[in-house]
């Protein structure tokens, strides 16, 4: 039975393994050793904001502000990351710090003023925008130090330091969410509001947590894209926000909250990224792209949902 | 830098691969079918992708590029510095790169297109004759921070900065969109009235929604509007006289020219490395050649 | 006893698994025109998966129901209830923002030409309540109503379907004496009328009062159906629950001179005032009253889910300023609430989850869960209170609400308050585990904590209490002791 | 105690007056007729997708394929719209019935599979978007007749048709709300799925039903739009369905379902447009438009609930 259920809560693994099977029939390049590193390399960014966001949707909540903060932090980092001028430290901390602020700012608006998080987020989405602009002057901002360069092309024993971030992100909020009293809380307040604070939970503090955690992980996403690109862009990280949440909710985490998982999350990321890559490998019109995306999402969840009631 | 054996030789089918900055863009479609014309000529494979203006997602088609091996990419950069990576990844994987439309920071093995300072400055080069030199004008802004938005403006205030009597009263983006333009048009309309004298959108899209909105008004016979690109209906526009000017940028010969060039390089022959093509500026009298062209 | 012949309900061998989980295992009953037809059995034992069976909400594995010996297991809840029946559900389903009148007519509108004509919804919504004597303003939205006026509306808008079977899924568990009366009154003019009514309760006393005929479920499987007048109250429970239950209320614990809890002049504007109260460790304080009278109100304040205005609360003589539940939970103050769906669990968590959620950070290092030490105490904590569950990792949206009941008590337990606050605490509880619940209170009084038992059922709180005090619309009346209570005195002192 | 009821209701409106009577302070052709005309023909797209996706969002659900919608009515009309070719009726009804179509699609997924519709509505954006381009072959239609023209930017006797059908609209979509059957189920399926069901309410054909008027709606708006600007672009739209979105949230309509109303979304979307057209008015800085933009937004649902509590 526990089984089963364990097995029902992967049901989108296996339509992602199945699809990533036909793919693989199809176009002899995608299971390569370096096709996959390119995936993996191209959806840690995504990956990093949805795990980021699922904190946030299994308390209930929803965070439009993410593709601000990514170009809020990331031109913040950039403007400090010029050669020569502070060490690497320097506008990392000043990434994450921004994200953060804007994070629990978010938190901080939503559980004073029991505002809807969809409308408080969608105001600081465009006041990042602003911001991002404001603090560039509306120009990239690039000449950025080597060092910094590195984080975002650089390899570590071979692997990309993209992918080691990914990997330690992904394991470091694994074990928030399973494995510490923030993640329970987190379950606890999406599941039931009212009787998470009945039993104890100070919801506000666990609110305003989850949204700083996005914040903070939207932060490091804007350094990474940054450095990825080589420049601050002001107008980066447009509509990211849509694509992280898409992935979340495909990997299983429910939009009303209390449920949902990071493997779910993970997955979702490879499945969007999968089928991106495979689009362009098959070269399939740019238009057709589109339809056919959209088609695979909703039929792998479609799928996914069959799979449950057969279960049942 | 890229070793003799990896020179094709006459009769193998040579594949290039193509990111372009939009395939939502009018121009951007039309450059993109030139290449497809040439590339069925020249007898060369294309695989073209849609970087959907995101800079991350150009250097990732890139890569992809890369790990298929094609034998020249073509890249149509969404950003000066952004796209940069995308240039220096395919060079250092010995593969040679051409950049079409506009330029990137990094020099890639060729590059075919103009430069949109120029684009600027002819605009509003127009506006300041037209003007005798004197006036006010309304600036319309492509989305912020894009490098076409920056360039333009760019070339457009080193001309105005040869009038002083040039003053620039509002400038504000409308998003490359011609219903945020339209709107934007009206406002300002709303707040300066007949003290417009000039419009400037850095598009055409926006300078046919500023021009329907002073329509609107009763007001466009007295305001001159001017955008860039030569799209369709902004050549139709001109020709009826209700866009006063265009700034004509040649989709045929960019996009034709990139594979040409490309196919030089991949067979090994001569190439220029720097292939400019000039901007024209379009104006009533002499839009009729253009427009059979589309 | 009326004498109901005429059979207008049938069911056939019906069977329903969930999950491979049999709920519904061949069961068989048949309900005649004017009777009223008990169904028993523990939580969990089936009952109301066979109510929405027959009202077309779920659909049977197999089996065959008739109506007047027309096969009606294929309709939809539409057809159903335009045709023959009518239900009042166990959970209270109303739309919140939605009126009372448009409540009790949604999904039968009167109107023409699909324009809505409020107007008469309103004006037949206020003829129907009249008639049943309930005294609620048909324009109110449903979210303004107390949990017992949304229950009494339910029962309004199941009457107003003039249906000839309506099915009652516990429809007083939310009730106290007073309007239970009007329910019954209700039931004996419907009972007259030639209609059916199928009666689901957990209380012992109203079965004896209203039931012709006892059909009791055990674990999804029919046992039996008897005329009430040929079943005792001893052999009813051995049906239901497999086995002979000894007496209901054992002796309660004597007080311990510690006074635990100290409540001085209580005030919150609009809800109750000048409260006063001791407990003592080892006690039981029953609070009695009408509907609406206050009692959870005080309970809800003195636990920081609300704001009082004004007064004190002594807890172990210390002076508190409770602001939240963090702080009650942490002074050493427990709350089971009324409201269990919404102030008691968390339905996707499990059942341990759920156990030590307002005490995890007993079972963690430096933010971290130590899993073995949560497994053991919320396992041992789920035995002492014999937690029917397929596991400790069970999902509690799965349980039976008696289950649910026991696992919202054994969280607060866990967190070793000195005083806890049971408000309705055996609602909707079948009567093996309400014995189990009772002789938990004793064996925590015995164990010195101190006890606030609001309830409904007088039976319960005189069984129970060691001082009752008894609230009449937001003011204390009086506080009796067990030897001087008795049912007439506190409903004396109630309806003062 | 009714009264007061209703005035909570409207607190956005006050909120919304008062601004309104800032604005004018500042800027004196703010109150003018000639400003009002423009405000309100520049609001009538986005409040016709914002009344669509009211009913929506009272279900308790979402539709962000409004601006996909928007591109594929605007394109399919405009194809059909070209001078001499077919009567004004064709491209109109083509238009309203590709919107009735993708509409009743998402209502039929959502319905079927039980789905997010966040992330069925997710797909059908990606899905519109690709149809829009490969039906226009990624070129703006243009060059169409007169009387399409005439619908977005005729005026009859001296009021700009996009008012006239705006007004038309909005008394259309609250009387569904408020007076028809269909409406009542609106909210009971939004306030509580399970009481609809359990009332007898078929709440799959009252959620096909939201999410195809949502859909025909937009592709009025995707009509209004093309002819507005005289010609079908592939890419419009994008982004509107934020807009549309945060008008109805905005006026007070909950995104948890159950609750909301047409008015409120009416002064939410006038919200809105008020504050783009008097940034521009009185020449804010781009950059700091969209910063202003998302402060008074939040700051207005602030207001506006603690006008709420105040008055609870
Ligand atoms: N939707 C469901 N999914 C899974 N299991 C269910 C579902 N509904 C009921 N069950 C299970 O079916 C069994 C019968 O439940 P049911 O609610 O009919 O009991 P009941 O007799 O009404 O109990 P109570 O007296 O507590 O109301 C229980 O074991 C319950 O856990
Ligand atoms: N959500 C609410 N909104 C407005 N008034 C409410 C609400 N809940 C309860 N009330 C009112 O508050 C008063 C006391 O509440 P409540 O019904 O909880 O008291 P009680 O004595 O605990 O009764 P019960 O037996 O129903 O629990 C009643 O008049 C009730 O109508
Ligand atoms: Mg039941
Ligand atoms: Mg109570």
């Amino acid at each position: 039975m526990h089984y089963i259920n364990k097995l029902r809560q992967y049901g989108i693994l296996i339509v992602f393994s199945i699809i990533c099977l036909i793919i693989s029939f199809i176009s002899p390049q995608f299971l390569t050793v370096s096709n996959w590193t390119i995936i993996i390399t191209q959806v840690s960014i995504n990956a990093i904001l949805a795990f980021g966001v699922t904190f946030v949707i299994i308390t209930g909540g929803i965070d439009l502000s993410l593709g601000s903060i990514v170009a809020v932090a990331g031109v913040s980092a950039a403007m400090l990351a010029h050669p020569d001028s502070y060490p690497l430290l320097v506008p990392v901390f000043a990434g994450l710090f921004a994200g953060l602020l804007i994070g629990a700012f978010n938190g901080f608006i939503i559980t004073k003023s029991k505002i809807a998080p969809f409308i408080v987020t969608l105001g600081t989405m465009t006041i990042g925008r602003g911001l991002a602009l404001i603090l560039s002057n509306g120009r990239p901002v690039s000449n950025l130090s080597d060092s910094f360069v590195f984080i975002g092309s650089g390899k570590i024993l071979g692997i990309p330091v993209l992918i080691i971030i990914l990997i330690i992100m992904f394991i470091l909020c694994s074990v928030i969410l399973n494995k510490t009293i923030l993640g329970r809380y987190v379950y606890a307040v999406g599941g039931n509001e009212q009787a998470a604070r009945a039993s104890g939970i100070n919801v506000s503090q666990v609110k305003i947590a989850v949204y700083s955690i996005s914040g903070l992980l939207a932060g490091l996403a804007g350094i990474l894209l940054t450095s990825r690109i080589t420049t601050g862009q002001p107008n980066a990280g447009a509509g990211f926000e849509l694509d992280a949440i898409a992935a979340v909710v495909i990997g299983g985490t429910s939009t009303t909250g209390g449920k949902g998982s990071m493997t779910g999350t993970l997955i979702g990321v490879l499945l969007i990224g999968v089928i991106n890559n495979s689009l362009d490998l098959l070269n399939v019109t740019s238009y057709y792209q589109q339809v056919v995306m959209g088609i695979i999402i909703i039929g792998a969840v479609v799928l996914d949902s069959l799979n449950h009631k057969s279960n049942s | 830098n890229q070793s003799e054996s990896d020179k094709k030789n006459d009769s193998e089918k040579i594949v290039i691969g193509i990111s372009m900055l939009s395939m939502q863009n009018e121009f951007i479609v039309n450059i993109s079918d030139e290449m497809q014309k040439k590339a069925e000529e020249l007898g060369a494979e294309l695989i073209i992708v849609d970087a959907e203006r995101s800079p991350l997602k150009q250097i990732e088609q890139i890569e992809s590029f890369i790990a298929q091996k094609v034998d020249v990419i073509i890249l149509n950069p969404c950003e000066f510095e952004a796209s940069s990576p995308a240039v220096t990844k395919a060079l250092d994987a010995n593969i040679p790169i051409v950049n079409v439309n506009s330029a990137t920071k990094v020099q890639p093995t060729a590059f075919v297109g103009s430069n949109d300072v120029e684009s600027g400055r002819i605009a509003m080069k127009f506006i300041a004759e037209k003007l005798g030199g004197k006036g006010n004008i309304v600036m319309i802004q492509g989305l912020n921070g894009q490098a076409a938005q920056i360039q333009r403006e760019q070339g457009a205030k080193e001309i105005m900065e040869q009038f002083p009597g040039l003053v620039m009263i509002a400038q504000q983006t409308a998003e490359w969109d011609r219903a945020k333009s339209m709107d934007l048009m009206q406002n300002w309309i709303q707040s300066y009235g007949s003290k417009i004298n000039a419009v400037f959108a850095h598009n055409d899209e926006m300078g046919l929604g500023a021009v329907k909105a002073l329509q609107d008004a009763g007001m466009k016979d007295k305001v001159i509007v001017v955008s860039i690109d030569a799209i369709a209906d902004a050549l139709q526009a001109v020709k009826k006289g209700d866009l006063d000017a265009t700034v004509f940028q040649d989709a045929r010969k960019q996009g034709a020219g990139s594979i040409e060039t490309a196919f030089k390089i991949a067979r090994g022959q001569q190439f220029e490395k720097e292939l400019l093509i000039p901007f024209k500026l379009l104006t009533k009298g002499d839009v009729d050649p253009y427009l059979k062209l589309n | 006893m009326h004498a109901a012949t005429e059979q207008i309900l049938r069911v056939n061998r019906l069977s329903k698994s969930f999950f491979g989980i049999k709920a519904l295992d061949n069961i068989h009953f048949d309900l005649k025109k004017g009777e009223v037809h008990a169904l028993m059995g523990e939580n969990g034992a089936g009952k109301s998966t066979f109510m929405k069976i027959l009202i077309g909400l779920l659909k049977a594995d197999s089996g065959s129901i008739s109506f007047n010996s027309e096969q009606i297991e294929n309709l939809d809840v539409h057809s159903i209830m335009q045709k023959c029946i009518s239900m009042i559900h166990q959970e209270i389903l109303m739309v919140p923002e939605l009126t009372v009148a448009q409540n009790i007519f949604l999904g039968r509108e009167i109107g023409r030409a699909y324009l809505l004509d409020d107007q008469a919804i309103n004006q037949k919504a206020e003829d129907l309540l009249q008639s049943m004597g309930l005294n609620i303003k048909v324009r109110t939205k449903a979210k303004h109503l107390s949990i017992a006026e949304m229950q009494l509306i339910e029962i309004a808008k199941a009457v107003s379907h003039n249906a000839r079977v309506i099915i009652m899924d516990e429809p007083s568990s939310a009730l106290s004496e007073k309007e239970v009366e009007i329910l019954f009154k209700i039931i004996r003019d419907l009972k007259n009328k030639g209609v059916s009514i199928i009666y689901i309760s957990h209380k012992m006393e109203e079965i004896y009062k209203i039931a012709d005929r006892i059909t009791v479920l055990r674990d999804g499987k029919f046992i039996a159906t008897k005329n009430t007048a040929d079943l005792d109250k001893n052999s009813l429970i051995s049906l239901m629950v497999g086995r002979e239950i000894e007496e209901l209320f054992s002796a309660n614990s004597l007080a311990q001179p510690e006074v635990v809890l100290k409540v001085q002049n209580l005030h919150k504007k609009g809800k109750f005032s000048d409260i006063n109260f001791e407990v003592h460790a080892g006690e039981v304080l029953g609070i009695a009253g009408l509907m609406g009278a206050g009692r959870t109100e005080i309970a809800r304040a003195i636990f920081g889910l609300d704001r009082i205005n004004s007064g004190n609360i002594i807890l172990k003589g210390k002076k508190l300023t409770i602001r939240s539940p963090e702080d009650a939970i942490r002074e050493g103050i427990g709350y089971v609430s009324e409201d269990r769906k919404t102030l008691g669990f968390i339905p996707e968590l499990s059942v341990k989850q759920n156990i030590s959620l307002s005490s995890i950070l007993k079972y963690s290092k430096a933010w971290f869960i130590d899993n073995k030490k949560e497994q053991t105490a919320t396992s041992k904590i789920a035995q002492e209170l014999k937690i029917k569950a397929s596991g400790l990792n069970q999902k509690v949206m799965n349980l039976s609400g008696g289950n649910q009941q026991k696992v919202v008590i054994a969280r607060v337990l866990l967190a070793s308050p000195f005083l806890i606050i049971l408000d309705e605490p055996t609602r909707g509880i079948d009567i093996g585990a309400k014995h189990e619940i009772y002789k938990l209170i004793r064996q925590l009084t015995k164990g010195g904590l101190a006890v606030i038992m609001i309830s409904s059922e007088l039976p319960e709180i005189l069984g129970m209490s060691n001082r009752i005090l008894v609230l009449s619309k937001g003011k204390q009346k009086t506080i009796l002791t067990q030897k001087e209570a008795s049912q007439e005195k506190i409903m004396q002192y109630a309806l003062h």
